[in-house]
């Protein structure tokens, strides 16, 4: 099978979807002749046409208002926000506009749309090109939230998300685009070339959204990860010895919980990491999950590592970061309680 | 150090306050029929003159003059009488309704009945407007149930939203009726996207954005500025305004502009100005812009200088910003009184014939009611189910909804 | 002592502090001459002019991007997003550049601001006068969040906020503006003046953020509550009889967690209940933090009442409002259990 | 059923894409001195030509021509054409060390130096800059120390933002230079708040906003010509229009309107167009537009066109999306040459003495790089502590931040 980096797998999602469907359309900042910043879109425009993938001008709020807007025509726009951290401006065309139009309209008008968004840190891009905004979809009634952690999965889940009938925010961890970043920043960095799930079918193919995947079956802990977290998890696993079982939940919302329950109660133990902030970030719904659906099978406290409650920095990035350092000591900590 | 006199900060005000006398002598008012008629292809560098005029064609004495008039039959013009005489029934009806604890809340269009009512007949099926909340005569002139509209207010079993919005957030795909929001621009520019889609799959359709004077202080009317002028969407940018925005006189929005229609200039957005209340006019100026879409020449803006003669809903109360009189004075009249005047002078219509209509109009309004309180009221008979609560979120119901419908035990 | 309305009593707040302070300046959508759509700011402009008390075009982005900018000037703007459920037009104001400001400038520059909203439901607000979005604000570093549930620590906590040398996101339950509501919808409301919590005292005083209070002594089971729910919780601790701790959060970020700490370390159970949505609200935190700090002390699995993951609905709004009945199945739950 | 032919979807273009010969045709050039020169208290609505115009002052034959010139001494100039020529070798320097790894990033300035730097003569002590990342003049001509600046590009010990901002991301409260944050056009309604709250504190301070010809589409610069033109606040709006916004043509951004500075028409706001690449003109426009501001008459627009010589960022590649010689073809000119050839023209300067300042302020440079890179680059060396991190997030450490400390050992 051919091996992809993660950002020709999300491309070539694109490429199958425009070919299959001519209601696809692919916009965004530099998206266009340019094929964007990190060439997710590259080639596409010269492919399409440019009434199917164009620049657009720089307002985020008008990339996501006119998409929802033809997404209620018919179409199924995929855009892109430049960085998750620009996705602010957008946000509320996201939570009052493309997440409610189904269920205000009782179903009259729907907004199968997907967005797009580099996310997460390690690429020395500060405050702005650094953020991990999950947490602020997941609260919101009506979007689906997915985070995939390579290649493979990154083609199948962008091409469900573009079929999705509801809109899809589709988070890209930046420093997975060329290969499986651990977190050991100072080592050189695997390509996918090199990596298994580097492997991606040609076509069609789906990946589908609501299914959790267990990278590493362990029977003294649970390991919750999603996006470049599910390396930095695999590193502090081996470099711990600690037989943890990861999962990988690719999906945020909806959240394969059956999955999670099941390994949990066979582990006793839970321990959840990502990126983002602390206070409110995802982990804090993954805790209260685990603990609601499993609290009689836990023998510690669920565990969260995350980046501190800071703004992301710049040059202290790697004391910010939550690498397999800080991941492996909370599961060493969570063995010994 | 310095020799400039310290700065202060300039806060616009309205000319009157509660107790003050009621002056709209900053409104402009050209003469009916004074402004000309450019051609939909012309120049917008050239007309920017439209931006700061008024298009009228019902003059003072009910004649219909000028190059903007002589668009519409008899017939469509009595159709359009009745559509507004509709608007304005219904509205006295949901108000009287509101007012007898059937529904919570309600807002009215009087004075900007021609608005909506004339704009609707320019469009032609498949088109989509993008309304705000004092839109109904899109739906009324589109020929859309009077009874569902209430049913929709009374948020009753039958009502076609399923209790899930406040009253008058109507949608009605069929009828080129986006579903309302009730946040403010956010669908300017998804009426510019979707004109966008329309053009890029070659298709004929157009677009209707539509926007309070207020409102277009908001970051999204940029957004679809933008977006319209650069990609030419096919798409007419409505600014409808009635001089007020809850407590706010339009002056906060409008700031050291001219006018709202000036706001298109920088854009290169041909942008006109038009008597609000002047049905006629309305109707020309909407016809001139559905052209230019159509055309595939780009997106026009259109200011209707208008009214608010009501309060802003049924929450507000204007008596505490505005004179009480104020509306008396406005000096574009009444958009009904207007048309039945007009119609008149041309013999097309008696003020007994309009007793007769005003009659007719009211028993249907009535007997819609009826109907629709037969399906319930908010507090009273068939209600939507509690388990429509849980639908639509998605297409699907995923997991976690599926257990909260159980926990809530439906 | 007198007793007033909570509207009255931030009414009193802004007052006070704009006597004392000719930094501070009032300003939001109706907020000038007609003094605020629930009247929060009735009179002030008459009192302090209108260049400290004014009308602003309906941009909330730009009331909150000019109070930025006021802030780091040295005044104290205490501006007025209509409804909490209008705020996503300032989110990126809010989070991008309020709550940054302080740290990206090394303290150069600062943002002494508060932002009052309206939220929460109970008012047949439908989708768009609902909202509860405090999860929004907890996650990003740099903000305050406060909610208050009655007239005398409203007063506090807004002398407070405004004060405050950093941004202060100040929710007002709006259903509690004219008395205790406590979810009966179906009963006529107590005013705040037979309250006495109502009691409001004169002229300056402060409720310091971060410290919550504990509403009601018990040893049963600790229940977490902020705003309304507060009123809520006492009505369904009434109603079935547990002897619940009712801990008032007040502040939800800085967090009291020594208070929340302490009670559940005697109780050994809690419940959590919000109006907002489920799914990463601010339950989930307080569940992940209770259940990381009282693992050994917890004899029940931490419970949740939350509004349902749909949008605010309109119609069904006393199905959606977690009230007393589902409040108090969900106490009788855990002692049961 | 309908006459209409399908619609398209209009994508603007630029003239000319890598491979093709550079075509400028479309940027009108005005004679230098060609271009009226208001009084400041002209009504905004009688000086709307000069949105289309373009201020210039210096002709080809160097000489300085117009009601726009003659506002500044020989040396004033003699010191403008210094500051040019730092900010150019600084930013030589800072690219080469970006090269070598001492940073992650850089952005440059070549062929847009006299912007901020002729920008920054017309303020006063106590005016405040919101400037984007193109705007080191700024800095640079208020005499902000270079060493400070670099250590704020290496992070290191001496870092005045402590590690925490990304290069370029500069922060100078003294010096009139406000806290960078890398969101487009956020600060620029933030400018306009700074405004207001000097005049409501009745003092005389003046802000300066800034933005690029990409980031006008942002809505937040809407939100600020809002508030600006209602509260007639103390600002000037400047727009950098460097034709591209990183690989995006000017054209995505201005759409149909002809011009960028068009864009203030709508509010009522004085909108200017000046040659960007000549100091003079620049210097002058901008003194025009902060008289207005200190005498309390509101806000003006200036764009600046200009030309982006050099990459976006480092991290970006041109010759993708244009032609390599395109900046060759740029009818304005290089602004620090035509400075000199105007100092040259007028007798004030020689080409010997420029050799010579080039030495010296090259000199000047690599001396306070050599100190700053003493004190640390990014990776290596002096840097921030790991206990900044959890400073200044509040003013006081809040508990959670202060056990999240602790856990990170520090
Ligand atoms: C984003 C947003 N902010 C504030 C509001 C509250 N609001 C509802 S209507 C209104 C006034 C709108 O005035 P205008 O645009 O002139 O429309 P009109 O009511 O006059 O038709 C306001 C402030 C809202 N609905 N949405
Ligand atoms: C809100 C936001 N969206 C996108 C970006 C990414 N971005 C950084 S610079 C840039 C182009 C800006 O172009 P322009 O405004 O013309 O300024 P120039 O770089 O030419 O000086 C973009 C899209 C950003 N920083 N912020
Ligand atoms: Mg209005
Ligand atoms: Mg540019």
């Amino acid at each position: 099978m051919p091996r992809k980096t993660m950002i020709e797998a999300i491309r070539d999602a694109m490429d199958v979807m425009m070919d299959r469907d001519d209601n696809v359309v692919v916009f965004g900042e530099d998206v266009g002749f340019f094929g964007g910043v990190f060439r997710g879109t590259q080639g596409l425009q010269a492919k399409y046409g440019k009434s199917r993938c164009f620049d657009t001008p720089i307002n985020e709020s008008g990339i996501v208002g006119a998409a929802v807007g033809m997404a209620a025509y018919g179409l199924r726009p995929c855009v892109e926000i430049q960085f998750a951290d620009y996705m602010y401006p957008a946000y509320d065309q996201i939570v009052s506009e493309a997440a409610r139009l189904r269920y205000r309209s009782n179903g009259q008008f729907t907004c199968p749309l997907v967005v797009r968004m580099p996310t997460g840190g390690g690429i020395s891009g500060g405050q702005t090109h650094s953020q991990s905004p999950e947490a602020l979809f997941t609260h919101v009634s009506g979007l689906k939230t997915v985070v995939p952690s390579n290649p493979s999965d990154a083609k199948g889940l962008l091409i469900a998300a573009i079929e999705d009938p509801d809109p899809v925010i589709f988070l890209e961890p930046k420093r997975l685009y060329n290969g499986p970043f651990d977190g050991h920043h100072d080592r050189p960095i695997t390509p996918w070339s090199k990596h298994e799930l580097g492997e991606v079918p040609n076509g069609h193919y789906v990946v589908p959204p609501g299914k959790a995947i267990v990278r590493r079956q362990g029977a003294a802990l649970t390991l919750l990860a999603y996006g470049t977290m599910v390396h930095v998890g695999m590193a502090a696993v081996a470099e711990t010895g600690v037989d943890a079982e990861i999962i990988d939940l690719r999906t945020l919302l909806p959240l394969d919980l059956e999955t999670i329950e099941a390994s949990v109660r066979k582990t006793g133990r839970c321990v959840i990491i990502h990126e983002a902030t602390r206070t409110s970030g995802f982990g804090a719904e993954l805790s209260a999950l685990v603990q609601e659906t499993c609290f009689y099978h836990l023998e510690t406290p669920v565990r969260r590592v995350t980046g501190w409650d800071t703004p992301y920095p710049y040059a202290q990035e790697w004391d910010y970061f939550p690498g397999p350092a800080r991941v492996g000591r909370a599961l060493l900590e969570t063995m010994e309680q | 150090m310095t020799d400039y006199a310290p700065l202060t900060l300039h806060v616009p005000e309205p000319a009157v306050r509660p107790g003050g006398t009621p002056d709209f002598s900053s409104v402009g008012v050209p003469r009916a029929g004074s402004v000309a008629r450019p051609e939909v292809n012309a120049d917008p560098e050239s007309i920017r003159d439209l931006a700061y005029s008024i298009i009228r064609v019902l003059n003072r004495d009910g004649k219909a003059i000028g190059p903007w008039g002589g668009l519409l039959s008899d017939e469509e013009l009595l159709e359009g009488l009745r559509h507004m005489m509709i608007l304005r029934t219904f509205d006295a009806r949901m108000l009287m309704a509101q007012r007898q604890g059937k529904t919570s809340f309600y807002m009215q269009h009087m004075g900007e009945e021609a608005v909506s009512c004339a704009f609707r007949k320019a469009l032609l099926p498949g088109d989509m407007n993008f309304p705000t909340y004092r839109q109904a005569g899109l739906l009324i002139a589109a020929g859309y149930s009077l009874g569902d509209m209430m049913c929709q207010i009374y948020s009753n079993e039958r009502d076609p939203l399923k209790g899930r919005q406040m009253p008058v957030l109507y949608s009605s795909k069929e009828d080129g009726f986006f579903s309302l929001s009730g946040n403010l621009a956010t669908q300017y520019i998804q009426a510019v996207g979707w004109a966008m889609a329309s053009a890029i799959k070659n298709d004929t359709k157009i677009a209707a954005a539509w926007i309070g004077d207020g409102a277009t202080a908001e970051s999204d009317f940029h957004a679809a500025l933008v977006f319209a002028s650069t990609y030419k969407a096919p798409v007419v940018l409505n600014i409808v305004n009635n001089q007020w925005a809850i407590s706010t006189f339009q002056g906060i929005a409008r700031g050291g502009s001219g006018t709202f229609a000036a706001r298109g200039l920088g854009f290169g957005i041909p942008a006109l100005r038009v008597d609000g209340n002047d049905y006629l006019a309305v109707h020309a100026v909407a016809k001139w812009a559905a052209e230019r879409a159509r055309r595939n020449l780009g997106p026009t803006l259109i200011e209707y200088v208008t009214y608010r003669v009501g309060a802003h809903s049924t929450s507000d109360d204007p008596s505490a910003y505005r004179p009480k009189t104020e509306s008396d004075a406005w000096p574009l009249g009444d958009p009904v009184i207007r048309l039945k005047n007009h119609l008149i002078t041309i013999g097309a219509w008696s003020d007994e014939r309009h007793k007769q209509a005003e009659a007719e109009v009211l028993d249907t309004v009535i007997t819609a009611q009826k109907e629709a309180e037969s399906h319930g009221t908010l507090h009273a008979g068939g209600k939507p189910s509690v388990r429509d609560m849980f639908e639509d979120v998605y297409a699907e119901m995923p997991p976690h909804l599926r257990w909260q419908r159980q926990q809530a035990g439906v």
